[in-house]
């Protein structure tokens, strides 16, 4: 391992000024514009790069939490793997009809109320802040971020992780879930 | 848009690809105002040509697909009409001789030949001797450099660049032995009724000779690059398969035919010029797919080496011209000559109303004909296999729009 | 062969040869019927080619010429026929397929038409052209004017 | 000498620390100019070595053996006219050619030409190239989409699903070969690009021949993959020219389409990197550990000022070559002044070598480190660019169905096999 990075958080965090507020501003504002251009874009094509933007907006504010292997994951699967095939579908539809359709339904009423208390929810968690989350030393270092994942997941020197078996849970489900597309796609023949 | 506004409302007319109307019934070809949905659909029209890099000069092709697989085609040919038939009725059989190089420009030697001799057939007069094996050698020598165009073409549309240049190399010197003998490269214009305008050039022997030599190891290793060649059979093998049923009952000749399983060569058949003299072989393949194609022409070519060689060692003395009046006026009548061209049958009807000027000519050309089994070929395959396949045809435009 | 088909159809076929090639001379009706023979009783399996010739002086003015070679006997026959102007015949595509694009030459050239072909149009010629230039009355440096001036944008319409 | 110059000289520092920044910020000039310039070379390389496998000369005309002929289609590229089609989504089509570019470009980010000569040391470094180089994917479909046109759409369709494809096989080799990187005593493993060689020089292999045939079968699936990723030969269905005329490219024109060729090329030498960096030992020399004397050292550090020498002397044999036509004569003196810079490169470099042998210029010595190691990462890379070419004069055109078989049926399955044993070779073993 690199000695240099792995001897401590601080001596990282007072060496590189990462996590200043103008990156957290400038990343979060990012994101924020880069949703709102996804739901007001008529143009499904706009709306995807807009989300792609949002994504990496949030891949950077993963990165200011010293968290790289969640921003590399991020970006591997969002928005190099998923948006990609997001953009292959949206090619094979018709966007011409689709951008004359009105754009927004009558679900607005509900987006709405939905919207507000998401607001509520926000502002709560800021007015409280300090009593809700425990100010605590970030638990994973960054130059070990990967492995300290790897130990939750799967267990370190012999025992097992605390996430094992969510997370093979999760794989299976997964698993069926790509076995169900497989089916339903197939063609009889 | 790739289809132009100008010529789409006529071009693409309802209904029919390829054979007929049955088999496409109930799904119109019609032309669809391409927005930025037009795989909105399930069928996607495509437009191949006429400035293509893989049609190999103005054909057009009108794909239909799904998705990247070939639902039909309709190919829209006569970009490069030029009225050559027309034309024949308005020169005397002497003027007319050059043009006929024009056809297929890749094959002008041959096309002379069939002239030639389809006008001797007419008049009742025959080559002289020497004459008849000049025509062969400089036939057969055009033969290779057909197919060597054809190879080198056909293997950069799979992909391969490099096989082109190594045919052109060595096509090079096969152009030079036709410059020493007649000063032209590539509408030869070589013979003339009645035999051959030119005597040899001193050393014409040794130069074929050298040919040969030099040419057997460079089909090798055009065989070398592409025969075994994993990717190369992956592309060729059972793509655009046609059967032998299939290939006769569309008219197919030449290679193509042959790679079909059909033992069928004019040469054999029907011999003209003195090809009965010469032991050759006709090969033919067995699935009538791509790569037998490619087979069957590199064994013609190497067959045509074995021509040339018999021919050039019993190349005998004598004149070179026959017996023709200085003015050709054929006897009133008709006559259907036609001659294995590099790429088919190539056929020539003259009527003769006893003029210096042919009535009627009729040329049976071997692209046009082979060209329509486009449609049969390529029907379930992909986009890229058209390409394919439309090079394995052997296509020459100026001969298919004549 | 000759004989057995004389003396089915009598005077409305007539067998030549010339310079050593045969052809058959046959009265317009029995056309269909003469073709599909040759092609199931007599394997002319191979349709090599079909043309005209244009005659205006005559009253039918054209011959219609198909050429035929037959793989199992390694021989050729043309079969001719004569028509008049804008008298159509029958189709042979039903026959051989590959009639499909030779019709459409003759037509595209002589304006010949050919009953049940399939997709009768033009081939080499665009499909906006007037005139048909392999007839005879049509001159070497004529030209559909209308179409080049529209289609070319070329004034003159040369 | 200011302190910054001095840290960076102290090879012991990491890169991405503190008082390395101004160095990274360098870094990135470097490479950003460098990699330009590479493709540049590349891309006359490129043009000459295909003509001679063709058997033709190439560019022979602008500069003496075409030499200057880059620059000249650098020129005529950024002064041509830039047309954008009337049809296309004007804002898409603009900024397509750029999303390319970024990606491939910042990829280098994280490629280690030396244990200190990189941009940055990210621990999660191959991740990151990873991801970033899955962007590049984007401007390529988006390109085709905008463009509004079948050909280019076709292309974007074919090349979005020969990527994803190609990445998934792609990722399983190098999760191969990261497994090596815990073959040591503590047991971790390291998503470092610079932790991964330094772990090839601790176990003292290269990865490639690791487990034999495991490394080596690894290796081959990467080296297919790769090909496949950047759309090159065999597998440049994309831009097929044969059949799509010019794939997701087929509208651009002038510098946008010379963006998406350079960006093509980045990410050519950016993947070459990553297989040299995986599994070919990055910078090392050959034989570090058999070899470690100092005069070993020493002579393997003459290699960068000799092959510049050798360069220049096939320079100077050319200019001998010349004819002598007075035609002939600016070129001549052309090509002389360019032999004459390529030995001076040379002789400077072999300066500098022999001053760091002589041990009491530390700062030579620690010069000379560096063009040593960044010398090896380059000739190793080089030798994948040259088999790119060498791949696309050979082989003809796979089509589109055949090269998913060839991904998805024998790669994917080939790398998940190698993927197991090697795990399990790895327990074995330790």
């Amino acid at each position: 391992m690199n000695p240099a990075l792995s001897s401590g958080l601080d001596s990282a965090v007072n060496a590189l000024p990462v996590a200043t507020s103008f990156f957290f501003y400038t990343l979060s504002g990012l994101a924020v514009v880069g949703g709102l251009l996804v739901i007001t874009r008529r143009n499904a094509v706009h709306s995807a790069l807009a989300l792609i933007v949002t994504l990496l907006a949030v891949a950077g504010l993963y990165l200011m939490l010293y968290a790289p292997f969640v921003a590399g994951v991020q970006i591997i699967v969002y928005a190099g793997g998923i948006m990609v095939l997001f953009l292959f579908v949206i090619m094979l539809v018709n966007i011409e009809r689709s951008s004359k359709e009105r754009q927004f339904n009558r679900m607005w009423p509900a987006g709405l109320v939905a919207a507000v208390l998401l607001l509520a929810l926000f502002m709560g968690a800021f007015g409280k802040g300090r009593a809700l989350f425990v100010d605590r030393r970030i638990p994973l270092p960054e130059s070990s971020n990967t492995q300290q994942i790897a130990a939750m997941l799967y267990g370190d020197a012999g025992r097992m992780g605390q996430y094992t078996f969510a997370f093979e849970i999760a794989s299976l489900l997964l698993l069926v879930a790509i076995l169900g597309a497989v089916i339903m796609t197939k063609k009889k023949t | 848009m790739s289809i132009p506004e100008k010529e789409g409302t006529s071009d693409l007319s309802p209904g029919t690809l390829g054979l007929g109307r049955a088999s496409f019934e109930g799904s119109n070809l019609e032309r669809e105002t391409p927005g930025k949905a037009y795989l909105d659909s399930n069928e996607l029209i495509i437009n191949m040509g006429p400035q293509h890099p893989a049609t190999h000069g103005v054909l057009r092709v009108i794909l239909k697909l799904d998705g990247e697989k070939v639902l039909g085609t309709e190919c829209v040919i006569g970009y490069l009409h030029r009225g050559v038939e027309k034309i024949a009725e308005n020169r005397t059989y002497t003027m007319f001789n050059p043009y006929v190089d024009r056809m297929d420009y890749c094959a002008a030697v041959s096309n002379g030949l069939g002239y030639c001799e389809a006008v001797e057939k007419l008049m009742n007069v025959e080559a002289p001797p020497r004459a008849q094996y000049i025509r062969v050698i400089l036939t057969e020598l055009n033969r290779i450099a057909s197919h060597q165009l054809w190879l080198g073409t056909h293997a950069l549309d799979i992909g391969a660049m490099t096989p082109l240049f190594y045919t052109f190399r060595d096509r090079e010197e096969i152009l030079k032995i036709f410059e020493r003998y007649c000063g032209a490269r590539l509408t030869t214009h070589a013979f003339r009724i009645g035999g051959c305008q030119y005597e040899t050039y001193a050393g014409f022997e040794k130069d074929v000779k050298n040919f040969l030599t030099f040419v057997a190891p460079k089909i090798d290793e055009y065989e070398t690059l592409l025969t075994t060649n994993r990717i190369w059979l992956e592309r060729t093998k059972n793509v655009g398969v046609i059967s032998a049923a299939d290939a006769i009952a569309l008219g197919v000749t030449g290679p193509v035919l042959r790679a079909s399983g059909v033992q069928w060569d004019l040469r054999k058949a029907q011999p003209y010029a003195n090809y009965s003299r010469f032991d050759f072989e006709i090969p033919i393949g067995t699935n009538g797919d791509t790569y037998d194609r490619y087979l069957v022409r590199m064994m013609e070519m190497r067959q045509s080496l074995r021509i040339i060689e018999q021919a050039v060692d019993a190349i005998p003395e004598g004149p070179i011209m026959g017996k023709v009046p200085k003015v050709i006026k054929p006897p009133v009548g008709e006559i259907y000559h036609s001659i294995e061209a590099p790429k088919g049958e190539l056929g020539y009807f003259i009527v003769s109303d006893g003029s210096t000027q042919p009535y009627r000519l009729r040329v049976r050309p071997p692209s046009f004909v082979n060209l329509q089994a486009l449609d049969v070929m390529v029907r379930g395959l992909l986009v890229a296999d058209v390409v394919a396949v439309i090079g394995t045809i052997d296509i020459v435009l100026g001969e298919v729009d004549r | 062969m000759v004989e057995k088909y004389k003396s089915r159809y009598g005077s409305g076929l007539d067998a030549q040869t010339y310079l050593g090639q045969n052809y058959l001379q046959v009265d317009r009706s029995l056309i269909p019927d003469i073709l599909r023979r040759l092609r199931e009783e007599e394997q002319f399996d191979y349709c090599v080619d079909i043309t005209a010739v244009h005659y205006p002086k005559r009253e039918k003015q054209f011959d219609v010429v198909w050429i035929l070679y037959s793989f199992p006997r390694n021989e050729r026959v043309r079969v001719k026929t004569q028509i008049a102007d804008g008298a159509s015949i029958e189709s042979s595509v039903s026959i051989w397929p590959t009639s499909n694009w030779l019709e459409r030459e003759v037509y595209d050239m002589f304006g010949i038409c050919f009953d049940g072909h399939p997709d009768l149009k033009r081939i080499l010629l665009p499909d906006g052209w007037k005139g048909f230039p392999l007839r005879k009355d049509y001159g070497i440096l004529q030209q559909d004017q209308e179409w080049v001036q529209i289609n070319l944008g070329i004034e003159s319409g040369q | 000498m200011p302190n910054f110059i001095m840290s960076y000289l102290g090879s012991t520092l990491t890169p991405g620390q503190a008082g390395n920044q101004f160095w990274a910020l360098m870094y990135v000039l470097i490479i950003f100019a460098g990699v330009s310039v590479a493709v540049m070379c590349m891309n006359w390389i490129e043009r000459k070595a295909l003509a001679h496998f063709q058997i033709r000369l190439g560019p022979m005309r602008v500069g003496p053996h075409g030499l200057l002929q880059p620059f000249a289609d650098a020129l005529k590229l950024m002064l041509k006219e830039d047309i954008i089609p009337a049809e296309a989504d004007q804002f898409v089509f603009w900024v397509a050619p750029l999303i390319g570019l970024l990606a491939a470009f910042t990829v280098y980010t994280v490629i280690p030409f030396g244990p200190s000569q990189a941009v940055s040391d990210m621990n999660i470094g191959i991740l990151f190239m990873l991801g970033v180089s899955s962007l590049g994917v984007l401007g390529i479909v988006v390109a085709g989409w905008a463009s509004n046109s079948h050909y280019p759409l076709i292309g974007a369709l074919r090349s979005s699903a020969q990527m994803v494809s190609y990445e998934v096989a792609m990722g399983l080799a190098i999760v191969s070969a990261i497994m090596m990187t815990s073959m040591n005593a503590s047991g971790t493993g390291t998503l470092s690009m610079i932790e991964i060689v330094r772990a090839q020089q601790h176990q003292g292999i290269w990865f490639i021949f690791k487990f034999f045939p495991l490394g080596f079968i690894a290796f081959g699936i990467f080296a297919v993959a790769m090909v496949a990723e950047t759309n090159r030969a065999p597998f440049d269905l994309a831009e097929a020219e044969s059949e799509l005329t010019a794939g997701f490219h087929t509208e651009y024109s002038g510098l946008r389409w010379s963006l998406f060729m350079l960006a093509e090329y980045a990410a050519m030498i950016a993947v070459s990197s990553i297989a040299v960096t995986l599994w070919l030992g990055g910078w090392l020399r050959p034989f570090p550990n058999l070899l470690h004397a100092p005069a070993w050292d020493f002579l393997f550090s003459l290699f960068p000022g000799l092959t510049f020498l050798a360069l220049g002397a096939i320079a100077v044999v050319g200019t001998a070559r010349m004819p002598s036509h007075s035609f002939f004569k600016i070129q001549r003196i052309g090509l002389g002044i360019f032999a004459a810079l390529l030995g001076s490169i040379g002789l400077l470099l072999l300066l500098i070598a022999v001053a760091g042998n002589s041990a009491n210029l530390a700062v030579a010595a620690r010069f000379s480190e560096g063009i040593t190691y960044v010398y090896w990462f380059m000739l190793k890379v080089a030798i994948f660019m040259y088999l790119f070419i060498w791949y696309r004069a050979t082989w003809p055109r796979y089509r589109f169905d055949q090269l998913m078989r060839v991904g998805w049926k024998v790669l994917l399955p080939i790398s998940l096999g190698v993927l197991i044993l090697t795990a399990i070779v790895g327990v074995v073993v330790s």
